[in-house]
């Protein structure tokens, strides 16, 4: 790339300048190039969001800032320069300089991050010690410092802990204090909170917000999540597959978007206030193979836009208006995101669904119980890990019930239950009135047939050696109640009904793609024809477009099958989408179970509310209006649960009471219950 | 003290003797430490002289300190050498059963008391005492023979003991089996039940008894073998120094009372443990030991020893056989039918090249001898064929042979019995028709020429058509599990074995092996007529009789005969001494005292 | 991404971590292959070049190994003999294609011994869980303190050896670490999530295992297999080596490198360095096409 | 801590209770009543009886495996008949110079594959860690007789520059003055655990460079060589020393190997010997305690990683 577009005149107070950054990774033969001529600058104080799919190299542009490109990498092109200092022409020994000094990087993964038999003290201390030329004591001191500021209490106590005593919460704090220790003048942050629950995420963000104000410090954020990006980014850069396509401040790319991958991501991403009847926009085909250089734009193919300019040359990142720049033909006339449109059509479609008739439910789960047994070694004192502490709920022919919560709150384990896969420690589930549980063996297995399970990973839920035909064919032939070439046929209309060509008969797994896995998955499930399906975490292992293909097809098929369905996911926007009825869990508990737009809009438990309001939306106006962190603290261990109100551990109204009596389930009308002794709405 | 025998050549017998032994140096160099080594694997740990079996070729220094009544080598040769021998030679009665034994009266033991008759009676009542415990207690015994057919033992003046039996001995068997065994022991100092117990009456059986096992015990403490007071009264030349508990390892130092013929010249004598033969070769190698006897593997490294400085010699031991031994009940595939018929057994032996194995580089290089029967050709009781073959190396009379008694050969295939029966031209009684010649043979896995001579006998067999299936064996396993007298369930799992050399001693008789009653006829070999030979041998007057014997026992095969491997000895070239005292190691018998190292 | 995968901490982390690590370590003890593709191709070609020779070889080249000649020992290499003779007069590369063929055979034949028992206990092991899994594996964990080769040693000083009694032997006493790496599988894969599948879609026991658990761990099975091969034909060799190998008219390269040694000082180099290099060539090429295999296999895992 | 030692005590005994019965039943199979052995082929029958009848073994195979047991625990390993000697203080006479050999072998073996290994792994895929990964192979795929063989034909015929046999002296301390004696039997031992252990630290190296922290140190600046030293090394040696104590029963065959070939008189040598001798209690004795090894091993191994990772819980 020649010329880059220029954002703005070079002013004073730009500490990063980047420059037509372009990186070439030499693997196996191959050559990527997954930075292309990428130009982006920060200045002190200033949040830039780097957004874009997996793979678009977010993660590898920090990378070449950092000096730190993986075995083989390069940069190609282009210049790096902080403070008016040319990285590019450091050595490795003063680059090292730089590093954890002048910028300094937060990562993903915080279990990882860190060195797992070394102190967090020695860690927080190590970059200060090096960069500082601090002693021993002085280093620890400042460490101690750090770890106060990034809100860990009673730090200098915690220096002496290793990573696997800290909370993941706590880990992803000790990663900040580590890359502020030296009082670095950028800060990359790639995924910094990727890893964690809404609640943590919610107040990781916040703290590292504050902190990047106090220290004045410029923060490049990286993330795939356009929630994160409209409540913490000042300005934004998308980028597509190794370059930006397109840059502007973060309202005014909200407010008038002009790159239609732009307007696409937003499009297929489902919103908490997603009107539950349309359809998600679906970006088709694959992002660009980073090795074969076209010429033309790298979204041309899958944009709806297209023309044959498109493929012939590539559009430069031209600032068509000050601060605002993107590369495209042809762009968007200049429109509001998709989500502020959907969001304002939801808003004036308050619904109201019918309150469940008499129809007896088709599954009915009453006071299911499910406790692990949990021995430490041989000798070690035995402990009851309590998964699922006395859940009920009925889902009615038809319906979709959606249960959400925090990770290890007790989805996946009454997933499992229901479909048989555990056995309950007490407690019924009722399969159309008929309870399951007393079966056993070969009866057993047929009564507990009509419930099928669509799994999260589509990578592990199909046997890798079996081919697409055998594993579809799999439910049928366990069923044994047709021939093999009514097995054929079914298989053939199953493909078809998931939206899969007969091609993919033959293929093994690993030929196919996420998205197509998925479906391969979805089909077994429905092969049988059953009348509940189960789908825990159907799309949180996908990237965005893809997901928004599976979440329409789950959707399609939930109609035109009239299939009842419980969906399980941590993520309330795509349970809302999914789901009728929405039931909240905390801990093991069922907390408060409503409509979808009840529970959204008008949630009665503070757990709900919390939660609804740490999930990060791509509306930059909600977002900012937002409370700091509503839900504090981590969910607490399910071997010794709290007393009482399992929640008021967390509970900004929590009373002596909570802490004794357990609240029940109360309805407050129109299906709408909530267990909360000080609920927010009453009735 | 000079050499003995300055200018002599070694005694031996025939020339079948392998390197050279120079003659004595001129000048001795008084002093100086011998480094020798113990057979490897055989560590010392005993040291009472009257060797129980388990422990026998374990004792410490045999001979070295307690000298037996006659000393049975002289030179490569096992004649009884009259020099060594503390006592005059015996005495026989015209009936043979009273024997007279007169000591020498120069001997006296290391504290000063002289060497009596009594300490011979001594002797031999521990022996009576052990033997009544435990039938192992003694090596040499072999039950109805001495003691048991002893009626009498008296010293009958101060240097006298005579002995009265109760059946005839040839006294040549008598010299070798029972006299030359006897140890006289220090009845003034050792006939005693416990350290600071009085010295009793040993014609008491009852204290015979109690002192055997206060010795027998007192032999098994390894630590105190060089500290206790017991076993530092000695008369040989040669008193135990040191003894190192943990290996076996040992050190002899002169006796400086010893009164003998050839008082030790040398400092010190060490006697170094080792674990395997290649260890005392890479020693010898290395320039590490004055003396050594090697693995016959060697042979080949022996010009290269000698251009680094030793002198080597080697002789295969007298009255020795190497031989296979076969199983005469061993039932399987009819092998007791097939190996019963004469004209069997000589036709396997027709197929071992005695000469071309002792030539053969791979097999023993030239250092072994022909041997045909338990006595060697150049002995005085040699065969009656001498050293001619009767059974000379053939395929082709071996496969005749087989053919003209009704055998089908099919070289390289499986020879059959086409003519059953019990006549002349046929396969013999029991071998039915169709019959295969095949059977198994297990040799001893140590030396490596027991494996090649073996592997090239049955690839010979081969050619006839024989299927041998062979494996190798530990000895010591071969002992225990295929000797049809101490296994006998084991008896139908072999057929031929091969364990290396058994040695009959000075008076080869074999009648420990083969006659019918045989202590050690681990294949049950029967013949009257070899009974009546042995006999003769044991309790006749002929002197012939013990070649009588081995021509018959030559002919009649009772097991295939294999070449005598030379015992091979290297020395430092500094190292002089009289011929024979460097001779006699190959066949056993040390006298460090006649060596010195050269002026 | 799910709690319930970190769960392992809960229960036991150290004695967790101390059984994961020491079946991890079986599994990985030979990993890295920084040749790339080729490793696999040059172990094929040496393992079937070795084979050819071996098994081939008499058809072109064939020597007298029966006969044996005292007169002919020790011969250097000519152009009658191109390695020269042995103690017996055998011509020693006639004798390298004889002995190749058992070991190989014996290598083999006790892998194949060992793999058998071994994914058989394993798998059982691995499938009934519970007490029965806890005595079984603490039986695996005593043969395995139990120094192998220490036991073969005294065991083979009762049998005469033989090619079936050799490969017997070790293959009996070998079975462990395939037991133990079929178990370690079978355990991951009942846990898997198309396992679950199946089994949600009402899959009966025998349906799980003949469909998914055997098929999925055979990945596991033959990688091993090529590495037992490979250890079989070391430890055939050091028992050869120890006196325990085959005897006239069979041989195998233990033994024969062990008879060279016999005349290390002899110069008789022909006797060591043939069938020393052919045995590092074997088991090189076992291990190198063990490493490729499993290489494949992690890697159609990781995908 | 003291719970984790107890817990990880409890296992190991109950192991080490199995291998004693494993033993036991083996030296039952293979010698049974050893009277005759121990005789010899002249004596009665009857004393064979009385032999075995006095000593014991003629009792149930159960009374047996108590008194053996019984006897095991007062640490009396058994008699050794064929040497007229204490099986006990026969094995430890040459106890310590097996532990001499074997130890210096280990120690060079792992000062050599620890570096080898990370450095292989730092440098990944290129030619140089091609190379070694190419010895190593060959290394691990020789047997280490004839490594040794080798190594005797190299350094002791043709250049003749260290002794063909290892020291044979008794004491501690000619042993550590002649060290050149003891060069190639260590050398021998240590080859082929450098290419094991080498190519295991390649690997768990390469793990842990795959793993976030070692960016994050990078991130923080520092220096390549000091993230080997106090990053790298801790974390991927763990792994390697539990190879060490699982490799115990490999470890003592090498001994067996190297011992005969070079002639050290070690327990390796001695139980060579013993079974020229078919001296079973010797056998089965050294069997026992190359057992109890590994399971003490197995045992430090843990004990050391649950020390060395704070991720174990020692409360
Ligand atoms: N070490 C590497 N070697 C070769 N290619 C790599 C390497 N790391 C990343 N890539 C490739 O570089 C491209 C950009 O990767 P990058 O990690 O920057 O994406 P990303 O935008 O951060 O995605 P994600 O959201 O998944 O983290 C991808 O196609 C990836 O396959
Ligand atoms: N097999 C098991 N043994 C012991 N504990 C278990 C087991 N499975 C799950 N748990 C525990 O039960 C609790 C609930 O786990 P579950 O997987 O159901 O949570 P989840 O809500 O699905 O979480 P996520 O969103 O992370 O998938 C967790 O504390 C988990 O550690
Ligand atoms: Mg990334
Ligand atoms: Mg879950």
């Amino acid at each position: 790339m020649s010329a880059a577009a220029d954002l703005g005149t070079v002013s004073a107070t730009r500490v990063l300048d980047v420059r037509d950054l372009t990186v070439a990774i030499e693997a196996h033969g191959r050559r990527l190039q997954p930075v292309s001529g990428v130009s982006l600058h920060i200045s002190a104080g200033e949040t830039l969001g780097l957004v874009g799919e997996s793979g678009s190299g977010k993660s590898m542009t920090g990378a070449a800032i950092m000096g730190m490109l993986p075995p083989g990498g390069t940069i190609t092109g282009g210049s790096v320069t902080l403070g008016g200092r040319d990285l590019r022409s450091l050595s490795e020994t003063d680059y090292r300089q730089v590093r954890g000094n002048d910028i300094a990087m937060v990562f993903q993964d915080s279990l990882t991050s860190l060195n797992p038999t070394r102190t967090i003290g020695y860690q927080i201390a190590e970059p200060v010690r090096i960069h500082r030329g601090a002693s021993r004591k002085e280093a620890w001191e400042r460490a101690a410092e750090v770890l106060s500021l990034v809100g860990i209490p009673r730090p200098a106590e915690r220096l002496g802990d290793y990573p696997h005593q800290l909370s993941g919460g706590m880990r992803q704090r000790v990663m900040i204090a580590m890359a502020l220790a030296c009082e670095p003048k950028v800060i990359i942050a790639d995924e910094p909170t990727t890893a964690l629950d809404v609640t943590m995420q919610a107040q990781v963000l916040t703290l590292l917000d504050g902190l990047k104000e106090r220290l004045g410090m410029a923060m490049i954020l990286i993330t795939h999540d356009m929630g994160v990006i409209a409540g913490r980014a000042d300005r934004v850069n998308v980028m597509y597959a190794g370059r930006i396509a397109e840059a502007a401040d973060t309202e005014d790319l909200f407010a008038a978007m002009r790159h239609p991958y732009t307007h696409d991501l937003l499009a297929s991403i489902p919103l908490l206030d997603q009107d539950r009847s349309a359809r998600l926009y679906s970006i088709s085909g694959l992002p660009p193979d980073l090795s074969e250089r076209s010429a033309g734009c790298p979204y041309a193919s899958r944009c709806r836009r297209v023309s044959d300019a498109c493929t012939a040359l590539a559009p430069e990142l031209i600032e068509h208006m000050p601060g605002h720049a993107f590369a495209c033909w042809h762009p968007m006339p200049p429109q509001s995101s998709p989500v502020l449109v959907a969001r304002r059509q939801a808003n004036d479609s308050r619904h109201e669904e019918t309150v469940e008739d008499a129809t007896p439910p088709r599954l009915a789960v009453s006071g299911l119980v499910k406790e692990y047994d949990v021995r430490r070694g041989w000798f070690g004192a035995s402990a009851r890990l309590s998964a699922v502490a006395g859940v009920s709920f009925e889902i009615a022919p038809g319906q979709t019930y959606g249960l959400v919560g925090e990770s290890g709150c007790g989805k996946s384990t009454l997933g499992r239950t229901i479909i048989g896969l555990e056995r309950p420690t007490a407690g019924e589930i009722r399969l159309d009135g008929l309870d399951l549980e007393p079966l056993k063996g070969g009866e057993g297995r047929r009564r507990r047939r009509p419930i099928q399970m669509m799994f999260q990973d589509p990578y592990a839920s199909l046997d890798p050696r079996l081919r697409v035909a055998a594993i579809i064919r799999e439910p049928l032939r366990l069923a044994g109640d047709a021939d093999r070439s009514a097995q054929d046929a079914r298989v053939r209309d199953l493909l078809d009904a998931v939206g899969l060509p007969t091609s993919v008969l033959e293929r093994l797994p690993h030929e196919l793609s996420g998205g197509q896995r998925q479906r391969v998955g979805l089909a077994r499930a429905l092969a049988v024809h059953p009348s509940v399906l189960v789908a825990d975490e159907p799309v949180s292992a996908l990237d965005v477009s893809v997901r928004s293909q599976v979440l329409n097809l789950m959707k399609d098929l939930q109609a035109d099958l009239g299939l009842t369905s419980l969906v399980i996911s941590h993520d309330l926007a795509v349970v809302k989408y999914l789901a009728d009825r929405i039931g909240v869990m905390y801990l093991g508990k069922l907390v408060e179970e409503g409509a979808g737009e009840d529970i959204y809009q008008a949630a009665a438990h503070p757990y709900t509310a919390g939660l609804i309001a740490a999930i990060p939306e791509p509306v930059p106006d909600v977002e900012r209006a937002k409370p700091a962190a509503a839900v504090t603290g981590e969910l607490p261990s399910a071997i010794d649960p709290p007393s009482g109100c399992r929640f008021r551990t967390r509970c900004p109204l929590a009373d002596d009471i909570c802490a004794v009596r357990e609240p029940e389930l109360i309805d407050l009308g129109a299906g709408h219950k909530v267990a909360c002794h000080f609920p927010l709405r009453v009735g | 003290g000079g050499g003995g025998g300055n200018g002599k050549t070694p005694t031996v017998s025939g020339d079948k003797g392998f390197g050279s032994i120079p003659e004595a140096a001129d000048t001795v160099q008084a002093g100086g430490t011998v480094d020798i080594a113990l057979s490897p694997g055989l560590a010392p740990n005993y040291i009472y002289p009257n060797v129980p079996a388990v422990f026998n070729g374990t004792t410490v220094a045999p001979s070295q300190l307690w000298r037996p009544l006659y000393w049975r080598s002289t030179g490569a040769t096992a004649a009884v050498n009259d020099e060594l021998s503390i006592a005059e030679p015996p005495e026989y009665s015209s009936d043979r059963k009273t024997i007279t034994i007169e000591l020498k009266d120069s001997y006296t033991w290391s504290d000063g008391e002289p060497v009596v008759a009594d300490d011979l009676v001594f002797s031999i009542e521990l022996i009576r005492a052990a033997l009544k415990e435990d039938a192992s207690n003694w090596s040499y015994y072999t039950p109805g023979q001495f003691p048991d057919d002893l009626a009498s033992v008296e010293a009958t003046d101060e240097h006298t003991v005579t002995l009265t039996l109760t059946t005839a001995y040839n006294p040549g068997y008598f010299d070798a089996f029972v006299l030359g065994n006897l140890i006289p022991l220090p009845a003034h100092s050792w006939s005693k039940a416990s350290d600071d117990g009085p010295i009793i009456d040993f014609r008491d059986p009852a204290n015979a008894k109690a002192t055997f096992d206060y010795l027998h015990k007192a032999s098994q403490d390894q630590k105190s073998f060089a500290t206790n007071p017991l076993w530092s009264v000695v008369n040989g030349p040669f008193k135990l120094k040191g003894f190192d508990s943990s290996t076996g390892g040992f050190t002899l130092v002169p006796n400086e009372e010893y009164s003998g013929p050839q008082a030790a010249q040398v400092d010190e004598v060490n006697y170094l443990p080792f674990t395997s033969p290649a260890a005392v070769f890479n020693q010898v190698r290395a320039g590490n030991l004055t003396v050594a006897l090697l693995d016959s593997s060697y042979i080949d490294q022996l010009p290269t020893l000698e251009s680094t400085g030793y002198n080597y010699y080697g002789m295969p031991k007298e009255g020795q056989v190497n031989s296979l031994f076969l199983n005469f009940e061993n039932t399987t595939n009819n092998f007791d039918k097939m190996i019963a018929q004469p004209y069997l057994r000589q036709a396997l032996q027709h197929l071992i090249d005695q000469p071309g194995y002792i030539k053969s580089k791979g097999i023993y290089n030239g250092a072994a001898a022909e041997s045909y029967s338990p006595v060697s050709a150049a002995s005085a009781n040699a065969p009656g064929f001498g050293d001619k073959a009767p059974y000379p190396y053939s395929i082709e009379t071996a496969k005749k042979l087989l053919e003209d008694h009704g055998w089908k050969v099919v070289d390289h295939g499986e020879t059959t019995c086409v003519r059953p029966g019990a006549g002349d031209d046929q396969c013999g009684e029991g071998i039915p028709e169709g019959q295969k010649l095949s059977f198994n043979l297990f040799y001893a896995n140590s030396p490596t020429s027991i494996a090649a001579r073996n592997t090239a006998f049955i690839a010979a067999a081969k050619k006839v058509g024989i299927t041998i299936e062979s494996a190798a064996k530990a000895t010591n396993f071969m002992y225990s599990n295929y000797d049809n007298n101490f296994a006998p369930e084991n008896k139908d799992k072999w057929a031929v074995q091969d364990s290396g050399p058994i040695n009959l001693g000075g008076y080869p008789t074999a009648s420990l092996i083969w006659s019918t009653e045989g202590a050690y006829n681990a294949g049950h070999y029967s013949s009257e007529e070899a009974d009546s030979l042995m006999n003769e041998s044991i309790s006749g007057e002929d002197p012939k009789a013990l070649s009588n014997e081995a021509t018959f026992l030559g002919k009649d095969l009772p097991v295939l005969y294999m070449p005598n491997p030379s015992n091979i000895v290297v020395w430092k070239k500094t190292l002089s001494g009289d011929p024979d005292a460097f001779a006699n190691i190959t066949q056993g018998f040390l006298t460090p005292e006649f060596w010195y190292y050269a002026g | 991404m799910s709690a319930g995968a970190d769960s392992g901490q809960v229960v036991g982390a150290a004695e967790v971590l101390a059984g994961r690590r020491r079946v991890e370590l079986l599994r990985r003890l030979r990993t890295g292959s920084p040749f790339g593709g080729t490793i696999g191709l040059v172990g094929v070609v040496l393992a079937l070049a070795i084979v050819a020779v071996c098994f081939l070889g008499p058809l072109i080249y064939s020597t007298n190994q029966v006969d044996v000649d005292p007169l002919k020992a020790f011969l250097p290499p000519s152009g009658e003999h191109p390695l020269g003779t042995d103690s017996q007069g055998f011509d020693v590369l006639g004798r390298l294609m004889e002995g190749g063929r058992a070991s190989l055979q014996i290598g083999v034949f006790a892998a194949l011994v060992a793999t058998v028992i071994g994914t058989l206990y394993g798998a059982t092991a691995g499938l009934a869980g519970g007490i029965v899994d806890a005595v079984m594996m603490r039986f695996v964990d005593v043969m395995m303190s139990v120094p192998f080769l220490f036991v073969v040693l005294i065991v083979s000083t009762k049998f005469n050896s033989s090619a079936w009694s050799l490969s017997l032997i070790l293959g009996l006493f070998s079975w462990l670490i395939p037991a133990r790496l079929v178990r370690a599988e079978v355990l991951s894969l009942k846990t898997r999530d198309y396992v679950l599948a199946a089994r949600s879609m009402g899959a009966s026991g025998p349906s799980l295992v003949f469909r998914h658990l055997i098929p999925n761990s055979l990945g596991v099975v033959v990688v091993n297999i090529t590495f037992q091969v490979a250890d079989a034909i070391l430890a055939v060799a050091t028992l050869g080596f120890l006196g325990f190998g085959l005897s006239y008219p069979h041989t195998d390269w233990g033994g024969q490198l062990s008879a060279g040694v016999n005349y290390l000082l002899s110069g008789y180099w022909w006797l060591i360095y043939p069938v020393g290099l052919c045995l590092v060539a074997v088991v090189l090429a076992f291990n190198l096409i063990g490493e490729a295999l499993r290489d494949t296999l992690d890697r159609r895992r990781t995908l | 801590m003291a719970r984790y030692l107890a817990r990880r005590l409890a296992t190991s005994l109950v192991v080490v209770i199995g291998i004693s019965i494993v033993v036991f039943l083996l030296l039952n199979a293979m010698s049974g009543a050893p009277g005759r052995s121990v005789l010899g082929p002249s004596a009665s029958p009857e004393a064979v009886d009385a032999f075995n009848h006095k000593e014991g073994f003629d009792r149930p195979v159960v009374v047996q495996y108590l008194s053996y047991v019984q006897g095991l625990v007062q640490g009396d390993l058994g008699r050794s008949y064929k040497l007229n000697q204490d099986v006990g203080e026969l094995l430890a006479q040459n106890a310590g110079r097996s532990a001499m050999l074997s130890l210096a072998a280990l120690l060079l073996a792992l000062a050599v594959a620890v570096p080898l290994g990370i450095y292989q792994a730092r440098r990944r895929n290129r030619r140089s860690d091609s190379a070694i990964t190419a010895a190593t192979f060959m290394l691990y795929a020789s047997p280490q007789f004839f490594l040794a063989v080798v190594a005797i034909e190299i350094f002791s015929v043709q250049l003749q520059l260290l002794p063909a046999q290892a020291s044979q002296s008794r004491s501690a301390f000619v042993i550590f003055t002649d060290p050149r004696a003891m060069l190639l039997p260590i050398l021998t031992l240590a080859a082929a655990n450098i290419a094991i252990f080498a190519r295991y630290q390649r690997s768990a190296a390469l793990d842990q460079l795959g793993q976030d922290y070692i960016k994050v140190a990078r991130a923080k600046g520092v220096s390549e060589r000091k993230i080997v030293r106090s990053h790298l090394l801790r974390n991927s040696s763990l792994p390697l020393i539990t190879l060490v104590g699982v490799s115990v029963p490999a470890l003592l065959a090498g001994n067996l190997v190297i011992e005969s070939v070079f002639n050290y008189p070690g327990l390796g040598l001695l139980f060579i010997n013993s079974l020229a001798r078919e001296d079973y209690p010797v056998l089965l004795a050294y069997t026992l305690i190359g057992g109890v090894l590994t399971v003490l091993g197995n045992l430090i191994g843990d004990l050391l990683v649950a020390i060395v990772d704070p991720r174990i819980e020692l409360s």
